[in-house]
């Protein structure tokens, strides 16, 4: 078939006829424009950041009432089981879902929100590398959290606890479809986790602006591009497990049923090979948030930056190594406890380097009290907290009292809320004016500040308490007799509290918004003062980020355009903000230009998962939209040929203008 | 921002409320946090084994306490310190920028490294001891089921179990049992805090855990595995009694089961043989020879065989426990003078008796009419009692028949 | 750090252009894509083995007619697999062909090598396909016991991973025969020839892991 | 008044609701015999079905009724457009431009899909008769022949310029050819090959597939070494080649596979199994 041409396999070199690109597919490519549709196409890093937030802030509010759901039912004891709220088949949905949801469907992609919008303002790029991938990423995330969810009203959420030992989760002894929402809906939001941590670590390595070495990279961008190494080797290790499981559960295969030869250990080692490397990637970022706005709210820069960095790597590097110290009880046999013990130990030398670096760039610095470094401070000091517990778990013999008791359910509170959720927090303060144009009102972000962190210590600080004194998770109710009554009481209050602080956000959001539409107030490019070059462009940036990509030639490139040094080493301006920042006017700037089809492609993989569990048919259509959606993307040229045939402004594009940073994802690959 | 507020409240009337409040604060922790009335507290060990961790984990606590104290002192004096002043100018009052200290830096990585190296040694030789078996330590096999624990003593080392109970671990005080742990269906973990960590169960391994009681007496475990629906209610006791009772203990358990006599009893032997006999263990019934449907397990069942856990609780000395159906319930009751003891001093069916006690018929009897309503189970996917539908008759006469087994 | 105050101005204009094609690494965007994603695969696959090496010892209840219980490893054909291994390695010498021959521009051969490429790697399947048939036949089904689940398993996420390879290759050869696959686009070729080998080299480790060691 | 392509798609649609209908009461379950049913009682209720779209009344397999009637409306509504707005109607699209001349619609060219649809029949009425296979790949050929033979029949009236009627046809089509036919390709070559090393012995299958490598090598050698063979020889030479390839499959899957040892658990999860590699 492929040697029948004109003129076959002549000897000389030749170069194939060239014909025009013509986009095949049955949609004509969408043009930017305005509205729902501008959103639902976009491939703009900047947009696709924004709905990240959105949708994780949005998962924050489910995730968050089934955590205040469970709070309510083990305010009090019960002698019986139909005294209780919830039934313990629904606790078990519950709490299954609530840290399912938390983790995966809120910290990562509220991580993935700020990664996807500053990266490549942080490192002086256009866009990310593979911006329809990028589009393909989110929406997957979406669908996949959506799939996930829509278990509630399927015949019940999954119910084995978010690391699902086996073989609870097995068809005998969890015989409704929520464990394979479970498995098939991980495995979408894992490949949307997997090309977005591909493309993200691509844009770092490969993007950055002239001059940026490695070396004068902003801190965040350095902790999410050790988080996208994580990802990438931690995600296909879980993809294995859950295809092991959806085998079993499916097609009748026996990895995890040991009656038939399988091994429940072998579902465990593979968990937590991913599951401990994952909870750095939830802390990672945040770290990173928080290196950035000590220093801007401390005026000094980060203590020790190369200390920071490697500590970064040491602590995703260490996290491989450490999987085990979750299965201390679980029977691997003293040599490899002690083993892990160890290993789990020694990554409180990286962390604590962390923490005590923070702790100098405050030290003699000038601190101003906004409400991100209220949650950066809070961070440092509850964090420590939960990392301080942290280490009297990986003391094995001690963790065997511990384990699967409320105390480690408030050491991964203090370090998953009071360092994960906390960081995201500062973030959210620190980056609003940068992606709104408006800063969030101060004062009621104090009282966010002030009653969450209250809240989160009254609902969480308990727990250890309980830990210590015998209650374990995980279980739907407990008696009288046990004497667990008063925590769990204030830690309902405080849960309650704690809603109450998030709650204060979410009314921050809308009173800032109504007094900014109301009085608008220009922020200007650099409303704190700050140090890396996100903030040398408009508030919020132009589509095209840069007018000109800046050359580099410092760590805090902007700051020091703005500051120098005296002799005392103080510091001194030497420039006007004015005149450093970009004007965000440049027109005609080619661009990567929208397209339908990775939300065709992303719609697709929900119903094949659909498909596997109710009905094959489901798996036709959706196979048929990732077809489609695959074949049009392959056959659509990255940039639109038409775009700037448009009017675009005075300098249109000559013919070979396609920027680099968006050319060809290469059709047959993407 | 509220420094005027402040100012204007006399300084020392704001300081005696705020000693009050600490000082309420401190005692209600304090009570709040002891051990007494909290059977399942980590805090207060009553065995070798569980010493061993407290001592390994008591300094750990103070030592994590006392970087906790440093590091959160650190923030707030840096945060009170260093705060910006409302007189600073800015660009006049600027810090010094310090880029960092390699010195100061290296010293806070190495410090950290040698406390861990410290704690490490200790805990090295912790893991090492608990393993440490003596010779004339008691083994008992202990088998984790949805949702109930079943446990079994070899006397004479034949391989076959020669005593068959659930959920109350007999053990004699003083000496050190060597269990081996199993699970029928699904990863359980036993776990008597008093006396030891846990120990998952896991189908398919064998595990071994040491627990030794010093003194007599009741201790409560909880399984801490997620094992599903009924896991909060998996719940188990170890009775530690001195070395004759506990020889007394074993001569009532394996003797065979008392015979019914009375007409009430019969019947309920008959109903028992014909309903409860299919899962339920009465030694010497043989239902398979008697002609009854044993879809049951076999007497003693070939474990592991099936995922399902169709076996339920050997009954024939029901009555020598002093709980039923994972510890959730009281066999005994209180009769209202409140002579009898309560469950946590647990007594032996003879102290019941001579205590007046009677079964606790309430509890036993909702149990029979339906259990699934008392304890959350799954009886059609085969875990769990179902509901059997049975009569208000043959609930009395089952009732009749079980109390006497004493 | 002082000299930082001697900050350079703002506007580079001239080199703008030429700073938005440079990469960092000099490896372009895609390339270095299929490496990073190439080495996620590592750990698909090692986790996959990995299960195998813990499984393939342990046979379920299927059992031969002497009543002996049946293990994948006893079922082998290695002179077959060996000849079909063999197979997925020529075509590895086939695509270095097909991009070198894109890179000189000589489209026709191009065509021919990447045609053979997809040949080679669909007898592979077929060889493949072969195998599990006759496993099959044997009385070794995918759920016959876990080593044969693990086997299959292992072997299946291979052979759908070289499936989706000579999907590539054709799209290749499509995209050539429209016109639209110059030689100045040669990475793309190169990018999927990267793909291809390195499926080649995981099966050249399954194959030894699986089939040799015993 | 009715344009041509409008009429064409009526017809369709009404074949369909007829279809459907039969359909629908065809598969009904009819405990006493279908024609009992159909002169009984249970006629209303069995005709209320189809009628009122399965509201009320009996409907045998929903999923294939839905399926037709779901084409009928397609096709019905597809009529409605064509008519509303008069496309490819030389007149009025005459009208439209304000041209003088009515232009003459050229006679669409040669379509093969009547022949391979023809194909298509014979390979279902051979399937019927000797192997389920066949029948249902002759079912998937008319399938697809319908397919295609619908758009094109569209397309080819969808405006007055053939040029544009092209493009439009390739436009909705060939995202779904190309793939398809890339993915049929495999399944055939592979299934082919793999059932004609199940029908020798191991070792022969062995030989075979050394020997085939070994021709494609050789081929692609002495291609890449005569560049001026003909064209025609080398499009000549792969028909055969293909040609042998799947004529040799058939031929091996209908002549049975060599012996196994077969022992008997197992076997049906298996054969599940193996379907859904040869799918991947
Ligand atoms: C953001 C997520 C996050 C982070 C960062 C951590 C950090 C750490 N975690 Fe945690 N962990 C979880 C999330 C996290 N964990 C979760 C979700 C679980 C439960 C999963 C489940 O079962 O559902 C868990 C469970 C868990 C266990 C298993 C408990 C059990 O189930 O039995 C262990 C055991 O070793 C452990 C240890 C540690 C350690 C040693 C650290 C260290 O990285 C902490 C290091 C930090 C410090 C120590 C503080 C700062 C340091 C200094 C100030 C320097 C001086 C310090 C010393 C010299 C000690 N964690
Ligand atoms: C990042 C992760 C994360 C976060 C943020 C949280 C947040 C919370 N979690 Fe939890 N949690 C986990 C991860 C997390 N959790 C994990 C991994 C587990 C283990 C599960 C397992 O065992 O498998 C767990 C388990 C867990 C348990 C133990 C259950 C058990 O073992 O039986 C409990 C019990 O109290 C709990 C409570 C809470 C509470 C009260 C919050 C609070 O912080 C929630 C605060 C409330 C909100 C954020 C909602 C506020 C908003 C509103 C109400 C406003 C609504 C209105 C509008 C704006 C419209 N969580
Ligand atoms: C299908 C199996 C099955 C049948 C039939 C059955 N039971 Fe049970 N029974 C169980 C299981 C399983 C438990 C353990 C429940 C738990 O604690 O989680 C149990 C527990 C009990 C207990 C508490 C035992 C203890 O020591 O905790 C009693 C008493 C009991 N059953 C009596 C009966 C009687 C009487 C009948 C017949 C009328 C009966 N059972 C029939 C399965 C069964
Ligand atoms: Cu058994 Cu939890
Ligand atoms: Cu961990």
């Amino acid at each position: 078939m492929a040697v029948t041409e004109e003129r076959p396999l002549e000897l000389e070199a030749s170069e194939a006829p060239e014909v025009v690109e013509e986009p095949m597919g049955v949609f004509t490519r969408p043009r930017g424009g305005r509205g729902w549709r501008s959103w639902v196409t976009t491939v703009d890093h900047k947009k696709i950041g924004v709905m990240y937030g959105a949708v994780a802030l949005f998962f924050l509010v489910v995730g968050g009432v089934e955590g205040l759901l469970i709070r309510v039912q083990l305010a009090t004891p019960s002698s019986s089981p139909d005294e209780l709220l919830m039934s313990a088949e629904t606790y078990n949905q519950m709490f299954t879902m609530h840290a399912v949801t938390m983790i995966f469907l809120v910290v990562m992609p509220l991580a993935a929100a700020f990664a996807n919008y500053l990266l490549p303002l942080q490192i002086g790029a256009r866009d990310v590398a593979f911006p329809r991938l990028n589009a393909l990423s989110f929406w997957l995330f979406l669908f996949g959290g959506l799939f996930l969810n829509s278990s509630w009203l399927l015949g019940g959420g999954p119910d084995g606890g978010w690391f699902m030992y086996a073989p609870n989760s097995s068809v005998v002894f969890s015989p409704s479809h929520g464990v394979d929402f479970f498995a098939l809906g991980l495995i979408i939001a894992g490949v949307a986790s997997l090309i977005s941590a591909i493309n993200l670590a691509i844009t770092v390595i490969n993007m950055r602006a002239p001059g940026m070495t490695l070396m004068k990279m902003p801190m965040f961008t350095w902790m999410v591009l050790v988080t996208q190494l994580l990802l990438i080797f931690a995600l296909p290790v879980i993809t294995v497990a859950l295809f092991l499981l959806m085998f079993d559960r499916l097609f009748g295969a026996n990895f995890f049923n040991p009656s038939a030869g399988g091994d429940a250990l072998l579902w465990e080692h593979l968990f937590w090979i991913f599951g401990h490397p994952e909870v750095y990637i939830i802390v990672l970022p945040a770290f990173g948030i928080v290196s950035e706005v000590v220093p801007t709210f401390s005026r000094k820069p980060i203590f020790g930056y190369p200390f920071m960095v490697f500590s970064g790597i040491a602590i995703g590097f260490m996290g491989w190594g450490v999987w085990a110290h979750h299965m201390f009880a679980s029977g691997i046999g003293p040599v490899s406890v002690a083993a892990f013990s160890f290993a789990t130990m020694f990554i409180a030398v990286p962390t604590g380097v962390k923490i005590l670096n923070w702790l100098a760039t405050m030290y003699g610095g000038r601190l101003r009290f906004t409400t991100p470094m209220l949650f950066a401070i809070g961070l440092v000091a509850m964090f420590t907290i939960g990392g301080l517990s942290g280490v009297t778990h990986s003391i094995a013999p001690a963790d065997t009292q511990q384990t699967d008791t409320y105390y480690i359910v408030g050491h991964f509170h203090y370090v998953l809320f009071g360092g994960g959720v906390m960081g995201l927090f500062a973030g959210l303060y620190f980056w609003w004016p940068k992606v709104f144009g408006y800063k969030l009102s101060e004062a009621w972000g104090k009282w966010n500040f002030w009653v969450m962190l209250i809240g989160f210590n009254l609902t969480f600080g308990p727990m250890h308490i309980l830990g210590l004194q015998g209650m374990s998770r995980r279980i739907a109710t407990y008696s009288e007799g046990y004497g667990f009554n008063f925590w769990n009481m204030v830690a309902t209050i405080g849960s309650f509290i704690l809603a109450v602080g998030v709650l204060l956000f979410f009314i921050n959001i809308w009173v800032s918004a109504l007094r900014q539409r109301r009085h608008p107030v220009d922020v200007g490019p650099d409303p704190w003062d700050a140090r890396s070059l996100e903030w040398m462009i408009p508030s919020p940036p132009p589509e095209h980020n840069f007018d000109e990509i800046p050359t580099v030639t410092e760590l805090d490139e902007f700051w020091y355009r703005k500051y120098g040094h005296d002799e005392q080493g103080r510091l001194v301006r030497i420039a006007k903000t004015e005149d450093v920042v970009q004007k965000g006017d440049r027109a005609g700037v080619h661009l990567p230009s929208p397209s339908y089809w990775p939300i065709v492609l992303a719609f697709g993989l929900p119903w094949i998962a659909y498909g596997l569990i109710f009905n094959l048919w489901f798996a036709v259509f959706g196979a048929a939209c990732v077809i489609a959606g695959a074949f049009g993307w392959a056959m659509e040229p990255p940039d639109d040929p038409e775009a700037h045939r448009h009017p675009a402004g005075p300098e249109a594009d000559a013919p070979e203008g396609k920027s680099a940073d968006v050319e060809g994802e290469g059709a047959p690959v993407g | 921002m509220t420094r005027q507020g402040e100012m204007s409240y006399p300084r020392h009337k704001r300081n005696r409320w705020l000693a009050l409040g600490l000082g309420g604060l401190v005692l209600l922790l304090i009570t709040a946090c002891s051990n007494s009335g909290r059977p399942l507290t980590t805090l207060d060990p009553q065995g070798p084994e569980s010493t061993k961790i407290q001592d390994l984990a008591g300094p750990v606590f103070i030592v994590a306490g006392v970087i906790f104290i440093c590091v959160e002192f650190g923030v707030l004096f840096i945060v009170s310190r260093f705060r910006r002043r409302n007189t600073d100018v800015d660009g006049v009052d600027e810090p010094e920028q310090v880029h960092g200290n390699f010195r100061l830096e290296i010293v806070w990585t190495l410090i950290p490294t040698l406390i861990l190296c410290g704690i490490a040694v200790f805990t090295a030789q912790t893991i090492f001891a608990l393993e440490e078996v003596q010779e004339d330590a008691l083994p008992v096999e202990v088998i984790g089921q949805q949702w109930w624990w079943e446990f079994r003593y070899d006397f004479d080392d034949d391989g076959e179990p020669d005593i068959i109970s659930a959920n109350q671990l007999v053990i004699p005080a003083g000496r050190q049992i060597d269990l081996s742990i199993r699970s029928n269906d699904v990863i359980h973990s036993f776990w008597i805090p008093a006396l030891n960590g846990k120990k998952d169960a896991v189908p398919g391994r064998t595990h071994s855990l040491l627990i030794q009681a010093n003194e007599p007496g009741v201790y409560e475990g909880q399984c801490t595995e997620f094992c599903g629906i009924s896991h909060g209610y998996m719940q188990m006791q170890v009775r530690a009694v001195p070395a004759a009772e506990f020889e007394a203990w074993k001569q009532n358990q394996l003797a065979p089961p008392v015979e019914p006599t009375s007409s009430a009893e019969l019947a309920g032997y008959e109903i028992f043989k014909a309903q409860c006999a299919r899962c339920h263990q009465v030694n010497g019934i043989d239902t398979e020879a008697e002609g009854y449907s044993n879809t049951g397990p076999t007497p003693d069942p070939d474990y592991g065989a099936d995922q399902v856990a169709n076996n339920a609780p050997n009954l024939t000395h029901l009555m020598s426990r002093s709980t039923f159906a994972g510890s959730m319930f009281d066999l005994y009751a209180d009769t209202g003078d409140g002579v009898c003891p309560v469950v946590s001093d647990s007594p032996t069916a003879e102290e019941q008796h001579s205590a007046g006690c009677t079964p606790n018929l309430v509890d036993l009897e909702s149990w029979l009419r339906d259990p699934p309503a008392m304890k959350p189970m799954a009886p059609d996917g085969n875990r769990g009692m179902p509901n059997l539908g049975l009569s208000e008759e043959q609930v009395s006469a089952l009732i009749a028949y079980l109390t006497i087994l004493e | 750090m002082a000299e930082a105050a001697a900050m350079p101005s703002v506007t580079v204009t001239a080199s703008a252009r030429d700073a938005e094609h440079r990469t960092a690494t000099g490896l372009s965007n895609e390339k270095l894509a299929m490496w990073v994603f190439l080495a996620s695969e590592c750990l698909l696959f090692g986790g996959l083995i990995s299960t195998y090496l813990l499984y393939k010892n342990r046979p379920g209840e299927v059992v031969d007619l002497a009543g002996n219980p049946v293990k994948v490893s006893e079922l082998f054909d290695i002179p077959f697999t060996s000849v079909s291994s063999f197979v997925l390695l020529m075509s590895s010498m086939t695509m270095v062909l097909a991009l070198a021959a894109i890179r000189r521009g000589d489209h026709s051969r191009f065509r021919l090598w990447i045609v053979s490429t997809a040949a080679f790697g669909m007898l592979f399947i077929s060889g493949q396909v072969y195998e599990f048939t006759a496993f099959v036949r044997e009385g070794l089904g995918f759920t016959s016991n876990v080593s044969s689940s693990a086997f299959y398993t292992l072997t299946g996420f291979h052979g759908a991973h070289v499936t989706i390879g000579i999907i590539m290759l054709f799209s290749l050869l499509a995209l050539s025969l429209r016109g639209v696959l110059p030689s100045r686009k040669s990475e793309t070729v190169e990018i999927v020839g990267l793909y291809w080998h390195f499926v080649d080299i995981v099966w050249i480790v399954i194959f030894t892991v699986v089939y040799l060691i015993p | 008044m009715f344009t041509t392509g409008s009429k064409f798609f009526y017809g369709l649609a009404i074949l369909g609701f007829i279809a459907a209908g039969f359909y629908a009461v065809l598969t009904a379950s009819h405990p006493e015999g279908i024609w009992d049913t159909l002169t009984g009682e249970g006629i209303i209720d069995v005709l209320i079905g189809p009628l009122t779209l399965g509201y009320k009344g009996t409907v045998g397999d929903q999923l294939g009724f839905s399926v037709l009637v779901g084409f009928a409306a397609t096709c019905a509504s597809l009529g409605f457009f064509h008519t509303a707005f008069r496309d490819a109607d030389p007149e009025s699209v005459a009208e439209l431009v304000h041209a003088e001349t009515v232009p003459v619609s050229e006679p669409t060219g040669l379509s093969p899909w009547p022949i391979v649809g023809a194909f298509g029949v014979a390979v279902l009425l051979i399937g019927w008769a000797a192997s389920e296979v066949l029948f249902v790949a002759g079912m998937v050929a008319l399938v697809l022949v319908g397919i295609e033979w619908v758009v094109q029949a569209w397309s080819d009236r969808a405006t007055g310029d053939p040029e544009v009627n092209r493009t439009i046809r390739n436009r909705v089509m060939v995202p779904i050819e190309i793939p398809l036919a890339i993915v049929i390709g495999i399944g055939v070559v592979v299934l082919s090959v793999s059932r004609v090393l199940l029908a020798v012995s191991a070792t022969a299958a062995a030989i075979i597939a050394i020997v085939v490598a070994t021709l494609v090598l050789i081929v692609a050698f002495t291609l890449a070494s005569f560049p001026k063979l003909r064209q025609g020889i080398i499009a000549s030479a792969l028909l055969v080649a293909g040609v042998i390839i799947v004529g040799a499959g058939i031929g091996s899957a209908l002549s049975g596979e060599r012996d196994f040892e077969t022992n008997d658990s197992g076997q049906e999860e298996g054969m599940a199994v193996v379907d859904h590699v040869a799918d991947s």
